[in-house]
């Protein structure tokens, strides 16, 4: 039996109704045309997917659809605004931190929780807390450098 | 040639035009696509190494719910044999089509037997369960010294070795054989003071993309079909899909999606030809999509490999001979790179006496893919282990050790050709006067030097440059853009345009619209369709340079393109204002019509790449941990045209190197299943296992390109291996032969030094 | 005369010879000339092995120029990720 | 994933008459709470349920609260919450690392140390360290409450005390006192996301005059499921943790391991790191005695 699922996506109120087993990535690409989470492995393991629910980071490969009721999910199509994009996102650009840019939704979405909860993290506390996002092109130093340039721009300092 | 060239972009970092779609989610990935009606569609794979199959029965799987169609090895055509062409390098189409899927045998865990669309994914799953295959196992070969046994059981009972002196008198599981050789090998040895010999062995490791294989397959009534799907190559998959589906390759369109990662692991067909015999059947369009699963167990990993090398050395250090017998996986069907492996392992250096042989095997694994160099960094893990510990050996520096031996323009490579300008000895001396080089190592750490070398290829391309009625320039053409390669097409299209970088944008387009283009690999791609867009732009200042000369009626050798417009030359009388680009795209509709540039060609005067790395280790001596402490990497990329992406692809190759040494690697059971087919077992490096990868690159331009291009993308992977394994056996005190470094393996050698 | 290097795995169809000096204005002639001296040489290299010219690898062979002082090498195609 | 029907009770009692109704009926019921080792298995068949009944809206699994002197983690708290609970931060810094070794930043934010026990993986992160500390498991039956110290509520491979119908609602532990110190480290190849090839986890407090007076050692992933290794805390109590009492306690610990040889490592390669392990960390829980003061 199908279940029915209201909840909030990027803010907006959705609803959609699935099977049971449906996890909230399949819902998010298949249902709400949000494709911009990817699944790289489905298992939890290379972030990809990440999310965020209830303002918790998450894998989305990992949440079933159904236990999104009444919660709230935010995903990488909501982070940029119509007039710019998240200081990260530039930064990644301005850095080249992306070559195939298949992982970068996933570290855009990870960082950005990062930041909210350290605006001052180290190089260190960067690696470890992007541990699993996965990057296959660019060995990560130039991931790791946007997103200390723009920690550093929003902390109102010049990157 | 770029020699002294004043550039206005090249060699700036703009931001890539595809950049904004590629941080807000917006781009198109394989698995992206979707068309009204569309079934999912699954694959049934071999729980088999290697087994006959005796029966397949799909009728309850076309009964189930939601099933629309089922196939089968006998849904597909006999594909004859021939060579295929186009920068994947090596192997054969009726292999390819075995591969795709299976016929009469299994050949590795994982390989393809059936596929299934339905309506939902769920159906599909559901549906594979209900297909009855019966299997009559065989022994599997997993091993290098398994296959070539006196008694192994083969893998294809019709494979007779190719590259012997005489016809082979038998099937074997040995596919082919190379050798090349020079000199007197035992004089040369007769002559060394250290003769370093030993056996180096590396893992079956994968190419890791993180983006699966997928595909969107529509085939039509009229037996026209379209293709949507992540590939380096859509030209390759037109061509290969076509092949094993015995359809004429105009039938065929193939889109390229964004690609997530490649590295020589999407230049082949898996899913492809598969998602259209299912769509044909159906009626229906079918999406395929390998789990993480299916991509470990089921697409082309590089070569496991082993290499008995001996290297003679004078006593200042001066190579006397050096002999390698190499041995590589090529996984279930012919087709390992031991070929360029064999061409690889004394490229770096000048020896004349030497002699190599290269093995292509057979083993019940998935057939090998192209990664990054295929073939290099096997090859040069031997070599430069070796260097490494004729140094020591003979108390010279690791660096002073190579510059002995380097090879320069003007020497012979010891495959053949002469070297034009190359960039090795420019490397060593950059290393050697490296901060990270200079400086003290803190307690414990090992450093470790390594070279690295990649031919670079050129390959066919094509190119179009449209101007826009504004003076604006769209660039078309067909190279999937892998990691930032737009951006250096308009930079170059800018460069030759003398327009703003902005006012161009690249699109890479489908097999219906650029011209043909071989695959995205090979280094070929800033090289050589590079060298296509800049053909094109100068065939619109052709054209540019020709309507202005009949505006002002005067002869077209009277004017000359400058600062993105048409000059009379200097002294030449005419009444006349410079026209711009812009100007002339305005009036274009009045004057010719619009104006379009094209090139098509297959490139030629690709630079051969070196590098030298630099790498600090740490071992745990209680545990045989490394901690990789500080890296560098050293390039010649010939001219950076965006350096942001050449210091990018020295990073990505050189944790791809480091993952390689340090823990990846296909842990087998005795029978042949692989045990860690996902990201959490199969370990690629994680950000918290690295430091900042610094990186210089060098610039010896390369004659062989306008701007001075050398491919770059394939070179950073090869050094890190033995750099890595350099630096841990001096942390460690003992020389380590074999990869992964994991940490039993390094504690098991510390036990014994 | 071309001088055509012969691959070390090849020699035993050129009678163990390491160079040949070929007569012959194009990659067509070369190797219509290779063929009427060795012709398992010339089926071996036109089937599995590049050709490469003073230095460079030809991927368009049937259209080029040999020179009377060229260095003809043939190595076992290269490809790439 | 094989189908299944999902519910999410909203209160214990809705909980518990929903598992007593699936008991009746017959159900196999799977309990999710964050769902990160469940769904894995679930999608790669090793567990297909039919029931699926998701305790996170249920209050008393998001409990983390100190009351008195006991520190409560409710079963279905997710990792990256009990890691930041000030108190886990300051008087149990080994637990807190342990936590913070649970898969990735994403996996911390969906995962709970209840699920993570009731997993009951040999290599398991916070096991070891919960039963360093002392963690009793609160379980919700039919009729009550029971509990069980988490040595005991681990039985096997992916096996725990639970009994049909029943729950792990939360953990609990007396919060530690003057002069003790906790500590748990793990081996793996890589910095994270990684399965521990072996995990140790420490517990000791010392008497006024520096002495050992209890230590609790436990090992993760060198047995069917982590366990208390009485012997080697038991070589250093009445110890200042001098060199000699740290190869005591290694070699007991070395003796009480009963490591398999997989794919992550051989038994040898386990068992003797398990001896280096149980070494370092017996030296940062005792340097934490000493210097984290009283709490």
């Amino acid at each position: 039996m199908k279940v029915h699922v209201q909840t909030e996506v990027n803010g907006e109120a959705v609803e959609f109704l699935c099977d049971p087993t449906t996890t909230l990535l399949e819902v998010l690409r298949d249902n709400l045309g949000l494709r911009g989470s990817k699944e790289g492995c489905g298992t939890g393991d290379c972030g990809a997917c990440s999310v965020e629910l209830d303002g918790a980071l998450a894998c989305s490969c990992l949440i079933l659809a159904a236990e999104t009721q009444g919660r709230s999910v935010a995903t990488i199509e909501g982070v940029a605004t119509p007039e710019a994009l998240h200081p990260l996102q530039s930064h990644l650009l301005k850095s080249a931190g992306l070559q195939c840019g298949v992982c970068t939704p996933g570290i855009v979405v990870a960082a950005k929780h990062l930041l909210e909860q350290d605006p001052n993290p180290t190089e260190e506390a960067v690696r470890y807390f992007l541990a699993g996002n996965l990057c296959r092109c660019t060995g990560y130093d130039k991931i790791i450098r946007a997103v200390l340039d723009a920690a550093a721009e929003m902390r109102g300092e010049a990157a | 040639m770029s020699e002294a060239m004043d550039f206005k972009v090249i060699g700036t970092r703009p931001i890539r035009p595809d950049g904004v779609d590629k941080v807000t989610g917006r781009a198109s990935f394989g698995a992206d696509f979707s068309l009204p009606g569309m079934l999912e569609g699954a694959v049934l794979r071999s729980p088999h190494a290697h087994a006959r199959i005796k029966s397949i029965n799909t009728d309850k799987a076309l009964a189930a719910p939601g099933v629309k169609a089922v196939v089968t090895g006998a849904d597909f055509p006999q594909v004859a044999a021939g060579a295929i062409e186009g920068g994947e390098g090596g192997g054969d189409f009726a292999d390819l089509a075995g591969n795709v899927i299976a016929r009469g045998k299994v050949r590795y865990h994982g390989h393809a037997v059936a596929a299934v669309a339905a309506q939902s994914r769920a159906q599909a799953l559901a549906a594979l369960a209900l297909i009855e295959v019966e299997y009559e196992p065989l022994p599997a070969v997993l091993s290098l010294d398994a296959a070539l046994a006196e008694s192994a059981p083969l893998i294809d009972e019709g494979l007779m070795t190719s590259g012997l002196p005489e016809p082979a008198a038998a099937p074997s599981n040995l596919a082919s054989v190379i050798e090349m050789g020079n000199g007197d090998l035992e004089a040369g040895f007769a002559e060394a003071a250290l003769i370093i010999e030993r056996r180096y062995q590396t893992p079956t490791v994968h190419q890791g993309y993180i983006e699966p294989h997928a595909c969107v397959g529509r085939w039509g009534q009229d037996d026209q079909a379209m293709l949507w799907c992540c590939t380096q190559g859509a030209f390759d998959v037109r061509s290969m899909t076509a092949k094993v589906l015995g359809q004429p390759v105009g039938s065929l369109k193939v889109i390229p999606s964004e690609i997530g990662g490649g590295f020589g692991g999407k230049t082949t067909v898996y899913l492809e030809p598969l998602a259209l015999q299912l769509s044909k059947k159906s009626g229906r369009p079918v999406r395929m999509v390998m789990t993480r699963e299916e991509v470990f167990r089921a697409t082309g990993p590089a070569s496991a490999a082993t290499i008995d090398l001996r290297m003679g050395f004078s006593s200042d250090g001066k190579i006397t001979a050096a002999e390698a017998i190499m041995a590589y996986e090529a996984g279930a069907f012919p087709g390992s790179p031991v070929g360029p492996g064999t061409m690889c392992v004394f490229a770096p250096y000048r020896i004349a006496n030497f002699r190599i042989k290269g093995m292509d095997v057979l083993v019940n694994k998935p057939k090998a893919a192209a990664y990054r160099a295929p073939g290099a960094p096997q090859a040069l893990f031997a070599t430069e282990s070796a260097m490494d510990e004729a140094a020591q050996k003979l108390g010279i520096d690791p660096i002073e050790l190579r510059l002995r031996n380097a090879v320069e323009e003007g020497d012979s490579a010891i495959y053949g050709p002469k070297f034009g300008p190359i960039g090795l000895r420019a490397c060593l001396e950059a290393a050697a006067a490296h901060p990270h080089y200079t400086k003290a190592k803190d307690a414990g750490v090992g450093r470790g030097v390594a070279v690295g070398f990649w031919f670079n290829v050129g390959l066919q391309s094509s190119a179009e440059v449209h101007i826009n009625e504004d003076g604006t320039v769209t660039v078309i053409e067909g190279n999937p853009d892998i990691g930032g390669s737009r951006a250096s097409m308009a930079l170059m299209a800018a460069e030759t345009l003398g327009v703003p970088y902005e006012s161009v944008r690249v699109v890479v387009a489908d097999t219906e619209t650029a011209g043909f283009s071989n695959v995205t690999g090979g280094s070929r791609v800033t090289f050589a369709t590079g060298m296509a867009v800049v053909e094109a732009s100068k065939d619109i200042i052709a054209q540019c340079c020709s309507r202005a000369a009949s505006l002002w009626s005067t002869d077209e050798d009277m004017v000359e393109w400058r600062d993105g417009a048409v000059h009379p030359r200097p002294g030449v009388n005419v009444e006349a204002t410079p026209l711009s680009l812009k100007d002339l795209a305005g009036q274009a509709g009045r004057m010719g019509g619009p104006l379009l540039g094209k090139a098509s060609l297959n490139a030629r005067g690709a630079g051969p790449g070196f590098s030298v790395n630099l790498c600090d280790a740490l071992v745990d001596q209680e545990t045989g941990q490394v901690q990789v402490k500080a890296f560098t990497a050293i390039q010649d990329a010939g001219k950076a045209i965006h350096p942001s992406y050449v210091e990018g692809q020295l990073q990505g190759g050189a944790v791809q190197g480091i993952g390689w040494a340090l823990n990846e690697e296909y842990v087998y059971s005795p029978d042949g299943i692989m045990e860690n087919a996902g990201f959490l077992d199969y370990r690629i490096p994680v950000a918290s296992d690295l430091p900042m990868i610094e990186t210089q690159i060098i610039e010896v331009p390369n004659p062989g390109h306008p701007y001075g291009v050398r491919g770059v993308g394939e070179t950073p992977i090869v050094a890190p291996l033995a750099a890595v394994a350099n630096a841990v056996s001096a942390s460690a005190g003992v020389r380590m032969t074999e990869l992964p470094l994991s940490p039993p393996r390094v504690l098991e050698a510390l036990d014994q030094a | 005369m071309a001088k055509v290097h012969v691959p070390f795995d090849l020699r035993h169809l050129a009678e163990g010879a390491a160079v040949l000096e070929v007569q012959g204005a194009c990659y067509r002639s070369l190797m219509a000339a290779l063929q009427g001296r060795y012709p398992a040489l010339e089926a071996a290299l036109a089937r599995d092995k590049a050709f490469v010219l003073d230095g460079e690898i030809i991927d368009t062979p049937l259209l080029e120029a040999v020179a009377p002082d060229s260095e003809v090498h043939f190595l076992p195609r290269i490809g790439g990720g | 994933m094989q189908g299944f029907a999902y519910e999410a009770p909203s209160s214990l009692e809705a909980l518990r008459a929903r598992l007593a109704a699936a008991q009746g009926a017959g159900e196999l019921t799977q309990v999710l709470a964050g769902g990160t080792d469940l769904l894995v298995q679930m999608k790669q068949g090793q567990r297909a349920p039919g029931l699926i009944l998701d305790i996170k809206r249920v209050g008393e699994t998001q409990a983390l609260a100190v009351d008195g002197d006991t520190l409560v983690i409710g079963a279905s708290v997710p990792a990256a919450k009990a890691k930041a609970f000030p108190l886990v931060a300051e008087a149990f810094p080994g637990l807190a690392h342990a936590i913070d070794l649970i898969g990735s930043s994403q996996i911390q934010g969906r995962a709970s140390l209840g699920g993570n026990l009731c997993n009951a993986s040999p290599a398991g992160d916070t096991i070891p360290a919960l039963i360093a500390n002392g963690f009793e498991a609160q379980i919700l039956t039919a009729e009550g409450l029971r509990t069980l110290p988490v040595e005991a509520f681990v039985t096997g491979v992916g096996k725990n005390a639970l009994a049909a119908g029943e729950v792990l609602l939360a953990l609990q532990a007396p919060v530690p006192g003057p002069r003790s110190g906790d500590a748990y480290q793990r081996f793996t190849p890589r910095t994270e996301m990684d399965i521990a090839v072996v995990g140790v986890g420490a517990r000791l407090t010392l008497d006024d005059a520096g002495v050992i007076a209890s230590a609790r050692i436990a090992l993760g992933a060198v047995a069917p499921h982590a366990f208390l290794a009485e012997a080697a805390g038991a070589a250093l109590v009445g110890t200042r943790g001098e060199p000699e009492a740290l190869e005591a306690a290694a070699a007991a610990a070395m003796e009480a391991a009963k490591p398999i040889s997989d794919k992550r490592g051989s038994a040898d390669f386990r068992r003797r790191i398990c001896g280096v392990l149980v070494k370092r960390v017996v030296a940062q829980a005792l340097e934490r005695c000493t210097t984290e003061g009283a709490k």
